[in-house]
């Protein structure tokens, strides 16, 4: 077999292979639908363009999925990352409303910290409930789903609070090097998770949690402050996102701020490769897969899809994506090829270890 | 009255007691919406029992259920879509309950389910944004692009606002609408959809947002693309909420057709009528008017939400 | 090698493995209590009626869900499929087919569709969530583009069986829904405990492997289970447009989430193989009751209904959880 | 009976894994009547032939037939329905179900549809009866020991009306009296015609029953022979390719008297610690450098004593001293802090980590005891990995496999090294010969004598009483959940004792010192 056709195959074999490949397409199918999709031009000394929109919109979503990545790793979920962005947001934006000068630095760290901390409290809440009393992720996040929007209205008083403040709207349209700075907030959170996580034991720690909770224990893991803590920092991706949604539109609306996010989060690192069961996360992944449902929401939008049939669309690409980087989808047309691996067939996946949940 | 409230002011004093059943909170529109009725009921004395249905027509028939059941004197609510109240209203008309619509109307064929309805008419705030732009670009030369964008799919004000909207700029048919997208009534959503907009049509003379806030994230899309809100291209809003009129009043907006949500004196003076068995009429619209950028910056000092 | 001096005797066995479940009834009686203790109108029976006449399509569901999560899978799907087949309904019935056909054709729609899914999870190996969360997503995109206003039914049977008021008409009434509910519960209580479709619903939620290396049908059942919880949504979607006589595209939007908190506060597990559908019935009583205690004390906020939801919802499930561990 | 046709032919088979050559060009035969021995070491292939011959596995290359039929089995379902029933390496049972169900899934007695769950106990209790086990069948079979979870797979595989009955590795966790009982059945079924496949470890258990062997290494057939051409040293070395000696070594080697260990200060000293529900209060101390064995039948509560002085469970009375400071030993963490390690014997459950690799599962103690913060340096990792790789020969020796691939033997030694790694001064082993081949079986009894010798404490559990014996200084003895008695191993020691101790609960008095 020749050089060129192995490092090919092992390509193909790339865990991000089929991820790339469906962005790539729908890139491609934009373009051919309007040629101008991919143009970039330079408007007001910032690069101007769909591909920098994609990128700047996807920011909050990937922060969010990058919390999510660890509690679903640890064989959570976290339902409540919406509601803490409505609230992170609320709290941020009332606290500078109120100020004087909308436009003092401090006034915005300030507002920021406290935000942020109060995020921090309701993440260590979802925490406590799961690690601590036992209840189930899905149940314990739900709580603060429903009752986080209260909160967050209840800071807002229902209503939408506007804001004026040029720091706290560079969160999320601020420039940096001409690229919206939103980006670099979400890549520098992607890079500091993988470094928490790859650079420390914390990964692994949290990937044998999630395979075998008592088994990590008995090898001396104190699996409840690791699942404690996963759930913290998904609170604090959290706010961060709700910062950038807020100075997306400078203004906070608890109804309607990460609104569903929570699903699109999941949505993202299940494309991403991460098992819904636990274990083995991939953040890499989680990023793409991030980039593809914002990429899939403006393609709905640049090819002036019927709001009546967005949603058929909607489900499939989503299908279509997931059948394509399904290894039992590929298998089944690769079978007759001599040579090739046999399909796993009890599947590793599903492979799980009894976790008392 | 015969009411049952976990002790404290409640109770037979005689007090007219009114079950209202909001459609959510999912607006600033609706909060205003709700604090105007809270506070009339207030002023009015009337014991007001309110109940929020989260934009959930199921919750909504559960809460006129228990209002039937608490024996309350009036019923009120904003349905969250128009049709499916036959069942559970004539429940109320059976145990004698009269009932108010607020805001939405119902589909229902029997009229005699409801004593009347109160509220702005979604279609008519339609038209008259698209008969204000007949009229103001009857001078315009060659094709005038419009982009919609519209409310929550499905939604009854999304429907009928696209609706009126249709029927008055038919009468020019220079007008046309080349894109029409959803953008959920939020202003995330009406900045995301206005931004794609921007770039797949060149040439874009007209907006029209089914709300403030959808119109309000537009804006950004629009200073950010490097054109001029209100002049490069004409806005139109629903609502008039005080964000959009001080848009309206920067000259950054071109016209709002308003949408009061201060329904709640009208409302405590109809409950009281229906009580008392007295005559109403059947349809009642609340006061409306629409707003160019002149009216707004008149009006704007003393707009309350 | 018989008998262990330090096991508990025979007669504290029995109700130890139902203790959850008796927690959870316990509670819901408790409260129960305080909302009448609270209301003097909460005592009249009606209440109790109401609470399971608006239910009643919310319980159909529950018990399809059930099956699906005691496989250790979920269905996200339900809300909208109960959407659309209600909407479905509405279209058809004002395109002038006959009740009974209409009834024959949405009902089929929804297994179709959890055959389907249920067909992508096994053969494909994606992972339940994603195949459901396309189903939601289409389901719900057929709901708008089949209409994207409601749609009114005036269909004579549907009207009946809407509008029927079974027990006294003027005093206290069930609606047919509720039969319906009931019905169906009996039913999937039954396939649960004494059929071979139950037992391999429990056996693959213990563990997949082990069921598969068992030679049980893994891939059968597992299709099985998305089919019979398309059909309850379908079902569930009848009643849902008994209850409203329309269809509406955006009826029962994040449903599938009411519905999943039942089944696990009815102390179903969500990694499957341990679950009763009385359990279930129980969590969807529970859901109702804070929702009947918030109506009936009429005094709250928009926003502080929805954090005194979590909060009840929180107490409950504490409560609940702290019963639980005692007794385990 | 040797010259009838054979019920089960495989020819040629192959399978490979990504990386893995699991078998090639295996032939096997099995003839009805016979019990037949597949033998071979850890990742031979033995249960990749049993999955590959019931459709767990697809084949890559090969023919099964089946009564001269040629087959092709999609699954465990199909192969059941034909005939052929299995008992499986690991244990597989559905937890969260009863033990009656467990036996009876699939294949419930019905009346009109529905399952008759009287008769379905009844029958359960019957067919345990059998195997000598009184157990509660309602009960979950989670809430018994693996040993009885054993009993109850091997239970719903011989009720089986089938004409090929497999069983990988049944006897692992048994101790002679079950092992005994499953015997005089397997004989039973034997005679009226079945054909039986047996895998184990076990030579004399080969010797005890099998009537040929079959035998694999490194996914290769070496050769089928009937038992009495075989003796069990040429066995062993078809088995291995080489000789074996290391057994001989250990006995031996001189090794400190009990006396001279028990001078020394005690390391962790137990008295009357205990669990309600799980094992009486019971008092032990276990020296630096000192074997202690614990021996007892199935059930007889040697793993809830392992499991206490762990902390995996909660003791609710007694105390412990570490160096003869007081101390709680309340959950794993603080054990491993004072140099305690555990080696569960329920590997699939509570060992591997399955999703992780070789590697990670190897360090994750270590890792555990650094705190998150400190990891491992990569050289480091490197270094004691493939030091214990090779220690232990693990194969396939790739570091970098999630350890879910290897062969059931080749996940125990990953295990035992995650513990070795962490260099205990007590070290807790319970069943860590469980399905580990001869060679490795006497490698880790070499490791353990080493271990100790070098100063560390073991405390071992076996249900092959004979290892107890041959690498203990003391043997602890359980009974009915109460440790019964304490035997000094000297002279007078052997395994008629011990196994009388057991029975009467006699020298309760050496209990107490
Ligand atoms: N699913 C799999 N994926 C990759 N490799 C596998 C898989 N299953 C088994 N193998 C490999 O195939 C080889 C044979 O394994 P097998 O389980 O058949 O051994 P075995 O003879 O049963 O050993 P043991 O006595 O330890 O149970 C081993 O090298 C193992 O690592
Ligand atoms: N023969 C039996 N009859 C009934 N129950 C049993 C039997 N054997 C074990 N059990 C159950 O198994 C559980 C675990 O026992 P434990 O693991 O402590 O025993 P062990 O001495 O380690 O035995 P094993 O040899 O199986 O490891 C006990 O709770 C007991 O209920
Ligand atoms: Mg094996
Ligand atoms: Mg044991």
């Amino acid at each position: 077999m020749s050089d060129a056709g192995n490092r090919f195959r092992t390509m193909l074999g790339h865990r991000l292979f089929w991820p790339v490949a469906v962005l790539v397409v729908m890139l491609a199918a934009n373009t051919i639908y309007r040629p101008g999709f991919l143009a970039i031009e330079v408007n007001n000394g910032h690069l101007y363009g769909t591909p920098i929109d994609i990128l700047r919109l996807s920011a909050p979503l990937i922060l969010v999925a990058l919390g999510m990545t660890l509690v679903i790793s640890t064989g959570g979920i976290d339902l409540s990352v919406g509601s803490l962005c409505a609230i992170s947001g609320a709290i941020a934006c009332l606290y500078i409303s109120r100020a004087p000068d909308q436009n003092n630095l401090v006034t915005v760290l300030t507002a920021l910290a406290m935000a942020l901390g109060v995020a921090l409290v309701l993440g260590a809440w979802n925490g406590v409930l799961v690690s601590v009393i036992g209840i189930q992720p899905i149940i314990a996040t739900l709580i603060l789903m429903v009752a986080g929007r209260g909160l967050a209205q209840l800071i807002a008083e229902g209503q939408i609070i506007t804001i004026n403040s040029g720091p706290y709207r560079a969160i999320g349209l601020g420039h940096l090097l001409t690229l919206p700075l939103a980006i670099f907030i979400a890549l520098a959170a992607a890079l500091l998770v993988a470094a928490f996580t790859r650079r420390t034991a914390l990964g692994m720690i949290v990937e044998s949690v999630g395979g075998n909770r008592e088994a990590s224990r008995l090898a001396g893991i104190r699996s409840g402050r690791v699942v404690f803590l996963v759930y913290v920092v998904s609170a604090a991706c959290a706010a961060i996102a709700g910062f950038m949604m807020t100075a997306n539109v400078s203004s906070a609306d608890g109804n309607n701020t990460g609104l569903w996010v929570e699903l699109d989060a999941i949505l993202a690192v299940v494309i991403g490769g991460t098992s819904l069961a636990g274990g083995r996360f991939y953040l890499g992944g989680t990023i793409l897969g991030a980039l593809i449902i914002q990429t899939l929401t403006t393609t709905v939008y640049a090819m002036n899809i019927s709001p009546q049939t967005a949603l058929l669309f909607k489900a499939v690409v989503v299908i279509a994506v997931c059948l394509i980087q399904a290894p039992a989808f590929r298998a089944k047309f690769r079978r007759r090829r001599p040579g090739a691996p046999p399909p796993p067939q009890p599947s590793p996946q599903r492979q799980k270890e009894q976790v008392p949940a | 009255g015969n009411s049952d409230t976990g002790g404290g002011d409640g109770g037979d004093d005689g007090k007219l007691v009114l079950g209202f059943s909001q459609v959510g909170a999912e607006s600033g529109w609706r909060t205003a919406n709700t604090n105007s009725i809270k506070e009339a009921a207030a002023e009015a004395g009337i014991e007001l029992k309110f109940d929020d249905a989260q934009q959930k027509q199921e919750n909504q028939i559960k809460a006129i259920r228990n209002y039937i059941q608490q024996k309350v004197d009036v019923i009120a609510f904003s349905p969250v879509v128009e049709s499916g109240w036959d069942t559970v209203l004539k429940e109320a008309k059976d145990a004698g309950i009269p009932v108010i619509l607020t805001d939405r109307a119902v589909d229902s064929a029997d009229k005699s389910l409801y004593k009347t309805f109160l509220g702005s008419d979604f279609v008519k705030e339609g038209r008259l944004s698209g008969e204000w732009l007949v009229e103001n670009k009857k001078d315009a030369t060659g094709d005038v692009n419009i982009v919609e964008l519209q409310g929550t799919t499905g939604s009854a004000p999304a429907n009928d606002r696209k609706k009126g909207f249709a029927e008055a700029i038919a009468a020019d048919p220079k007008l046309k609408v080349i894109a029409s997208q959803s953008g959920d009534f939020t202003r995330a959503g009406g900045k995301q959809v206005m931004e794609q907009f921007l770039k797949a049509h060149p040439k874009i003379d007209v907006l029209f947002a089914h709300n403030d806030d959808m119109g309000l994230g537009a804006l950004e899309a629009i200073t950010a693309a490097g054109k001029e809100p209100g002049k490069d291209i004409t806005i139109i809003t629903i609502d008039a909420v005080k964000d959009g009129m001080q848009a309206l009043a920067d000259g950054k907006f071109n016209f709002i057709a308003e949408c009061s949500p201060l329904l709640g004196p009208q409302l405590m003076d109809l409950a009281k009528k229906v009580h008392a068995g007295e005559e109403v009429p059947p349809r009642i619209e609340t006061e409306e008017t629409t707003f160019t950028q002149e009216q707004a910056k008149e009006a704007l000092p003393n707009r309350k939400y | 090698m018989s008998t262990f001096p330090i096991s508990a005797p025979s007669w504290a066995k029995l109700p130890r493995r139902h203790m959850p479940v008796l927690a959870t009834l316990a509670l819901l009686l408790v409260m129960y209590g305080i909302g009448v203790s609270q209301y003097r109108a909460f005592s009249n029976v009606q209440v109790v009626f109401n609470v399971f006449i608006d239910n009643g399509f919310l319980l159909v569901i529950a018990v399809g869900m059930t099956f699906v999560i005691l496989t250790g899978g979920i269905d996200l799907s339900v809300g909208s499929v109960a959407a659309m087949t209600a909407m479905v309904s509405a279209w058809l019935l004002q395109s002038g087919l006959p009740a009974l056909l209409v009834l024959v054709i949405a009902l089929l729609i929804g297994p179709t569709l959890g055959f389907l899914m249920g067909c992508a999870i096994h053969f494909f190996d994606i992972q339940p969530f994603i195949v459901t969360l396309a189903g939601m997503f289409f389901a719900r995109g057929m709901c708008t583009f089949i209409s994207d206003a409601s749609i009114p039914i005036t269909d004579g049977f549907w009207t009946t069986m809407s509008q029927y008021r079974i027990g006294d008409p003027r005093g206290n009434f069930v609606s047919i829904s509720v039969l319906v509910a009931f019905a169906v519960v009996l039913i999937a209580a039954y396939v649960l405990a004494y059929t071979r479709l139950g037992r391999n619903v429990y056996a693959i939620g213990g563990n997949p492997q082990s069921a598969l290396l068992m030679g049980l049908p893994v891939g059968r059942t597992r299709i099985a289970v998305y089919t019979i919880s398309g059909l309850c949504a379908a079902i569930g979607g009848i009643l849902l447009s008994f209850y409203t006589l329309s269809g509406a595209p955006l009826i029962a939007i994040g449903m599938e989430l009411d519905v999943i908190a039942a089944v696990v506060i009815g102390g179903t597990v969500l990694t499957g193989g341990s679950g009763y559908i009385f359990g279930t019935v129980l969590g969807v009583l529970v859901l109702g009751v804070i929702q009947t205690l918030i109506t009936f004390d009429g005094s709250l906020n928009s926003w502080w209904t929805k954090i005194v939801i979590g909060g009840l919802l929180f107490a409950f499930i504490l409560l609940q959880r702290l019963i639980g561990i005692r007794y385990k | 009976m040797t010259d009838s046709r054979p019920v089960l032919t495989m020819t040629g088979i192959s399978k490979s894994f990504p990386g893995v050559r699991a078998l090639h060009n295996v032939d096997f035969r099995l003839l009805p009547g016979e019990v037949h021995a597949l033998m071979g070491e850890n990742g031979a292939g033995k249960s990749t032939l049993i999955k590959v011959l019931t459709g767990v596995y697809g084949i890559d290359e090969g023919n099964v037939t089946l009564d001269g039929e040629q087959v092709a089995f999609n699954g465990p379902m199909q192969a059941a329905a034909a005939g052929v029933s299995t008992v499986y390496q690991e244990v597989n049972l559905c937890p969260n179900l009863s033990v009656a169900e467990n036996i009876f899934i699939g294949r419930e007695p019905r009346r009109f549809g529905a399952v008759r769950w009287g008769e379905v106990r009844r029958r359960a209790r019957q067919l345990l009866a059998r195997l000598d086990l009184d157990i509660d069948v309602t009960a979950p079979v989670a809430s018994y020991s693996l040993a009885v979870q054993q009993m109850v797979a091997i239970a719903r595989a011989i009720d089986v009306q089938a004409r090929v009955l497999i069983l990988d590795e049944p006897t692992s966790s048994l101790d002679a009296g079950e092992v005994a009982q499953l015997f005089r059945i397997m004989r039973q079924l034997r005679d009226e015609g079945i054909a039986i496949l047996f895998v184990t470890h076990f030579l004399d258990q080969v010797y005890g029953i099998a009537d040929r062997i079959t035998v694999l290494r490194n996914g290769t057939l070496v050769g089928e022979y009937p038992i009495a051409e075989l003796p069990q040293l040429a066995l062993v070395e078809k088995m291995i390719g080489k000789e074996l000696d290391v057994l001989d070594r250990i006995d031996e080697q001189p090794r400190p008297t009990t006396a001279a260990i028990e001078s020394g200060a005690p390391f962790v000293q137990v008295s009357q610690l205990g669990r309600r529900g799980a094992v009486a209060p019971f008092s032990l101390t276990i020296h630096a450098g000192e074997v202690v064995g614990l021996a007892g039948l199935l059930g007889s509560g040697r793993t809830e004593v392992a499991r206490l002085l762990f902390g995996a469970d909660r003791a609710d009375r007694g105390e412990v001293q570490v160096d003869g400071a007081r101390t709680g030993l309340r959950n794993p963490v603080q054990a491993i802090e004072r140099g305690i390690g555990f080696c569960s014997e329920n590997r699939r459950a509570e060992g591997i980590i399955g999703d992780l690799s070789v590697r990670e599962n190897m360090i994750l103690a270590m890792q555990a005891a650094r705190g998150w913060l400190r990891p491992i340096p990569r050289r480091r990792q490197d270094e004691l990995v493939d030091r214990y790789i090779k220690a232990l020969s693990i194969r396939p020796a790739n570091p970098d496999m999630p350890v879910r691939n290897l062969s059931g033997g080749n996940q125990q030694k990953v295990l035992l090294a995650r513990w070795l790694i962490t260099e205990p001064r007590l070290l807790i082993l319970d069943e860590p010969t469980r399905g580990i081949d001869i060679g490795a079986k006497a490698e880790i009894q070499r490791l353990v004598v080493e271990l100790s010798d070098g100063g560390m404490a073991v405390l071992f559990i076996s249900a092959e009483l004979e290892e107890v014996l041959r690498l203990s200084h003391k043997i602890a003895v359980m009974r009915d959940r109460e440790l019964v008695a304490q035997l000094d191993n000297d002279d007078t020691v052997d395994a008629d004792r011990v196994m009388q101790t057991i029975a009467s609960g006699t020298e309760r008095e050496e209990a107490s010192r």
